[in-house]
């Protein structure tokens, strides 16, 4: 075993640190520069970024030279990425684009359409979002209606998405339809990319429960997409979004703070009836105990992850089971910490909140974080069954035509 | 053995449940949590209608005279209802402590105005981040004039009057304060429920008395904590019943993969394990309000200590669970502001830090089980025999 | 509310309790009298008290006079049965004849056999026991192959049983066949009761995790069971059980100790690396806090559905909760206690071992009593589905014959 | 990076474990359950003709010199197998306790029989019930013997050696003790997992040298704990895998309801939970084996204090979990005598409680971090800048 990073890596790593320590500063506490999604101030600093990363060679690497890569291995995709992570730099505009987007173009698209779409985007010129759930098709994405309908050498799409990132501000976007409704469920769906600006589409913001808007609900009426923009056959639309799926898995990562760290922080900041510190308080440390041995684990997983990556190997169930402890854990130490903190622990204005209300904001935000990108329930089937082995639960939806299977409604 | 509340309860308490669902759909909490309104004029004016704060006072002071098992039913009922009001500051707080402390005249003068709705009453404890110490009290009350700063005071910025737990050179006592006088300047804050109102306020030589005879304020704040937890205890059953109604209605009707979500044992058992948690919350409850219902403002019953700490302990994790779980059934839905689900989530949390949060009544309760160690000694020797 | 009897309750107590002073001695501890089932000397001394139960007119007072009892409300079993528990005398013989072969035989036998076979059940000088459960079929009862063939006026019966409580000791049973399978599954059921000493039944004890053997394999070969004994139509056998076990789970109860006074106890009985009793742990407390919150609730439940029984009143689905509940309670306090001695948690020697092994005893006692009488799963389904009116899950074993339902061999 | 067993090692885990599949099927443990032998001779045999006793042993003492990643692959194979022998006791403890503190001449004479298994060792700490303390050792070394009583001790009953965690005038120390020798009385104890055999040993003056130089011998039973964490959690694993496959397969092959009841969301969750845990611990266990293989006996890593911490609270849970729910998933059978379940749950508990359990680890976990606080104060400032 060895933790250290191969001489390659190593060296490719060195020349990383030192065109960031060039180009960016190093990150103190929170990032300064905006991640909120529906900032066009904080997208035009970004796409700025981005550019440079591409002009310098570090922007998806592991892409074809021909689509603006540099048809390196991912693990240097990686180690850039993590050492990103220690700067003060934009995120969140396009990791959707190029971690689900372009490979999927890369997969199914035109020589021509590669060379059109992908560079812009590895540069941040143009940013791409993903149109699957809809209200009635969410853990069941199969469940889909958008209806897409072929006029000649266009399909007419007419249905509402939502749960779409940065739909707002996205240039193109990569769509699911149902094409035929009489035939069954997975076999009566088709792929497309479409134009985010095309007439017909009418986009409104989500509010979540934290007050933050990620996530749009987008509604087509009568929008006309080119058939040259489908993504594999008619009818090939389940097999298309499933491989972007497994994507969209590996992308999925840990969860924001408060972890162990910042509850340990805190227990050591706040003083119990008894007048110690919390973190003197048995109850408290077997908490924290808990959670630590949970993201040790974690953090130990992804080096088994990194492992594989640098080993050229596709690395395993890892993410699913990341989200799924991640995601949990932070609502049981968000909900721990407001309590810790007493009577005011209900007090969530960060200016005068320990932590800059670190632990409000955690409690408002995860219960999200347990849903989006596959519910806690999803991923247990995921493990259980692509994993262990478990046969699949009995399914009445699959042979029979979609407009017969039962709604409800 | 009747362990069951009479006729005349469960009208009240379906008469006070029926006004609560034409009064306050959850369209008023929202419109509360949305708003800059304080709290729902109108519910407060419909409980007062139905003299609902006097249901505890005695008629010599303006009371309707029923006793604590008809405000339980009540409080069940508000605690459904996310009824955005003053209502358990006032009645369970502020009333209560002055029946528990208050002197004749102290009696005379405020309680029939609590009765009415008159006037609003609330009590200050919190003195910010950390732990509530009898040693550790910043606010000092010296020659009549109180001062320090309590945040967060729940519905302080509407309160006219306030009882507050305060140091003084006799220790710890509960001193009322005018609120409207001089020395009180309050600021409205932000909490995780902004369907409740909360205020800091700071006492800057506010003038204020001794509340009745005074003697160990520390002491008589735990007493009206247990008379109190029992209360607030039946406003997280009322929440965490609804959230696993809710839940169960959403699971029935939601389809995925062509059957009821509700037929897939992942949320057929989260939500029966819901189901179990409510009803052993149900119990250590109704058994709370029994003891406190045998308790008067002179003795206390043996029971309750252990019933009302039990009964915290038992809905503060029902209500966190059933909250949570009903976002987590609802699926994508659940976490947008639009849906219903996170009025009570939050709700679930502010009521679950009142009075101190889950660990303060746990060592509570175990401190009340040690009093009666004797008795499990006891049993221990003859299980040795 | 008021949790005293009503006037004529609080009479009968009374003559209960004298009449138990004057005939049993009060419990100190753990019982003397042995409840071991596999005790034929403890046999002996429980069918003489129940006779002597039986003379005092205490035994099954609910009952029907003409069958043995007083005609009676329930409630005043259940007040006799609650002071009974304080005092040192046998049980576990008779509770599952009285509770579900009694109910069963007056709802469908002939009124002869009625006379004959319940006042001997009541009186202790006969026990019955009840065959459902096969290795085939537990938590799916129904899925149940014990063959039952019609040859004249008698049945022949193949198959075996197994967790049968008693069977060894037992005078007659209650038993449920298969006498189709081509019918389907829930309509080829067919009830009888059996002589137990028939030719052909051989039963074998079943060890336990726990050392004890209070369950049996019954093999039936080729036994003979007359038409008469038939309890039921022919395929009316699924409600004839149904019935029964619904009177099962009104009598399965709470688990044994240690419970919560017990792992309160013990905390204040050891003391920790801080030279401090346990009980002054806060972790230790919190935990300790939360089981008795658990318990007290079971027991508040106990005094709803007393409640329920003193007004006549039939009641609901406390029995499930309780069991769910009290047998993971069993378990995480058994374990929580053997870890609270440390290292020597691990010694089980009854003699040596704090609480004279209780926790010990427990840890190996609790895996069973989450699973007989119905496991936490079967459980939280009929709470599910009966209680909060869940759909039931997707059914493939229902609409078809039995021998064609899958079943993996 | 490569958080990963190289090739060697995975070679040795194969042949352990095909080994061990051969010579330690479940009967064998079963076998020492229900009979009198101590341990299973052929067992203990085979792993010493493969040289396991020797892996981590320097050459210069008869041992192989290998590291201790591979003691650790062969710790995980011994755990999934329930190897009924006194590896644990003679290997992580007492070998490893000598090669700590032991003197020249200590290594000499004992490393090379320990090495062969010519001689079985032990450690002795427990004095029954209760927390073990340095103050509170009621051993006691004086003058070159030994008197007082451990129980239980692992393999008291058939060790030939024992290292004492015992008092003297110096504090704590490590004293070794010939059991053959004058004033050692044994008598065998029954425990929740009598596949593994312990006694309660009565030392009545009998001759005892201290380890090596002495010194604190509290400390160096911390360090030696914290080596043998490691291994023990190895152990934990490999059972916790096991529990694991045995629902797994069970859950595959068992139906109900006409279907395989793995297709049940309660048991499939149920088992993705198992298998969840047991991911953790085992990224948590691979650390901790890469820390301690990283350590010496003059030098700790930095890491290991932590590592180990952690890997014996993760896989104390995650063995705890598969046990207790592999036989909730195998339903009735589950609970026999007959079904080999119940070796594991015995195993899961006996294993959980040696080194002190999860109590003990979770709080020495903190201090650890605390220890570390410096770092986490100096992120706390950073992220408040």
């Amino acid at each position: 075993m060895d933790f250290n990073d191969t001489p390659q890596e190593a060296e490719f790593r060195a020349q990383v640190r030192a065109w960031l320590s060039k180009n960016a500063k190093p990150l103190v506490g929170r990032p300064t520069v905006s991640r909120r999604l529906d900032s066009t101030e904080g997208m035009a600093i970004a796409k700025e970024w981005q550019t440079k990363k591409a002009d310098a060679g570090f922007a998806c690497r592991h892409f074809p030279k021909e689509y603006g890569g540099q048809g390196r291995p991912v693990i240097e995709t990686v180690i850039y990425e993590q050492e990103e992570e220690d700067f003060d730099v934009p995120s969140g505009f396009f990791e959707i684009g190029l971690g689900m987007c372009a490979p999927v173009l890369v997969q199914y698209a035109t020589e021509e359409q590669k060379q059109r779409f992908v560079p812009p985007m590895v540069r941040g010129e143009e940013v791409w979002c993903q149109l699957f759930s809809e209200p009635g098709a969410g853990s069941d994405l199969a469940g889909l209606r958008m209806r897409a309908e072929q006029q000649g050498d266009e399909w007419v799409v007419n249905g509402q998405k939502v749960w779409t990132s940065g739909a707002h501000y996205s240039d193109w976007g990569i769509l699911v339809t149902r094409h035929d409704p009489t035939l069954a469920k997975h076999k009566g769906l088709t792929f497309f990319f479409v134009d985010m600006k095309s007439p017909g589409i009418e986009i409104r913001p989500i509010r979540q429960i934290s007050g933050g808007s990620n996530f749009n609900e987008v509604y087509f009426t009568n929008v006309r997409i080119p058939d040259a923009q489908r993504l594999g056959q008619v009818g090939e639309g389940w097999q298309v979004s499933i491989i972007t799926l497994m994507n969209e898995r590996l992308a999925v990562g840990g969860a924001p703070p408060p972890d162990a760290d910042e509850i340990l922080r805190l227990a050591c900041q706040i003083t119990l009836e008894d007048g110690q510190p919390a973190i003197r308080d048995t109850a408290v440390r077997e908490r924290i105990a808990e959670w630590y041995v949970q993201a040790a684990g974690l953090e130990h997983i992804r080096s088994r992850t990194m492992t594989a990556l640098s080993r050229g190997q596709t690395p395993g169930p890892e993410a699913s089971i990341t989200k799924v402890v991640s995601a949990n854990k932070l609502q049981a130490i968000s909900s721990f910490g407001t309590d810790l903190m007493g009577v005011a622990g209900s007090l969530s204005d960060p200016a005068t909140t320990l932590e800059q209300g670190l632990f409000q904001t955690g409690y408002l935000y995860a219960p999200g974080l347990r849903i989006a990108g596959g519910t806690d329930e999803i991923l247990r089937n995921v493990i259980a069954e692509r994993v262990l082995g478990l046969p699949g639960d009995v399914r009445v939806d699959r042979d029979r035509p979609f407009n017969e299977v039962p709604t409800g409604s | 053995m009747n362990f069951d509340f009479d006729d005349a309860q469960k009208a009240l308490k379906k008469q006070t449940r029926d006004m609560l669902k034409a009064v306050c759909p959850p369209e008023v909490p929202r419109r509360i949590l949305e708003g800059d309104e304080p709290y729902a004029e109108e519910v407060w004016r419909a409980l007062i209608d139905m003299e609902a704060p006097a249901t505890a006072i005695p008629e010599q002071y303006g009371g309707i005279g029923f006793g604590y098992l008809e405000l339980c039913v009540i409080a069940e009922e508000l605690g459904r209802s996310l009824a955005p009001t003053p209502f358990s500051s006032s009645v369970y707080l502020a009333t209560d402590s002055i029946l528990l402390a208050g002197s004749e005249e102290q009696k005379q003068e405020h309680l029939p105005k609590l009765a009415k709705g008159e006037s609003i009453g609330t009590f200050a404890y919190s003195e910010g981040t950390g732990a509530l110490t009898a040693d550790g009290l910043a606010t000092r009350l010296a020659s009549g004039k109180l001062t320090g700063v309590k945040n967060p005071v729940p519905d302080g910025d509407v309160a006219s009057i306030c009882v507050v737990l305060a140091a003084s050179s006799d220790g710890p006592v509960l001193a009322l304060v005018d609120l409207g006088g001089e020395g009180v300047s309050r600021r409205p804050v932000e909490t995780l429920d902004p369907t409740r109102s909360h205020a800091e306020i700071t006492f800057d030589g506010a003038p204020a008395e001794v509340l009745g005879a005074g003697g160990d304020g520390w002491a008589l704040k735990d007493r009206l904590f247990d008379r109190a937890a029992v209360l607030f205890a039946m406003e997280q059953l009322g929440g965490a019943d609804a959230c696993l109604a809710m839940a169960v209605d959403y699971a029935k009707g939601r389809y995925a993969f062509g059957r009821p979500i509700g037929s897939f044992q992942a949320i057929k058992h989260k939500l029966a394990d819901l189901y179990i948690n409510n009803e052993l919350a149900r119990a250590n409850c109704y058994y709370g309000a029994w003891a406190l219902s045998t308790s008067t403002p002179e003795a206390t019953a043996p029971e309750l200590r252990t019933a009302a700490a039990a009964a915290r302990v038992a809905t503060i994790e029902a209500y966190h669970q059933a909250a949570k779980e009903n976002i987590q059934t609802h699926g994508g839905i659940g976490f947008t502001w639009e849906s219903d689900c996170h009025l009570y989530y939050r709700r679930s949390k502010l009521l679950a830090l009142a009075l101190g949060g889950a660990r303060v009544w746990k060592n509570r309760l175990i401190d009340a089980l040690e009093a009666s160690t004797a008795k499990v000694e006891q049993r221990a020797e003859l299980a040795h025999a």
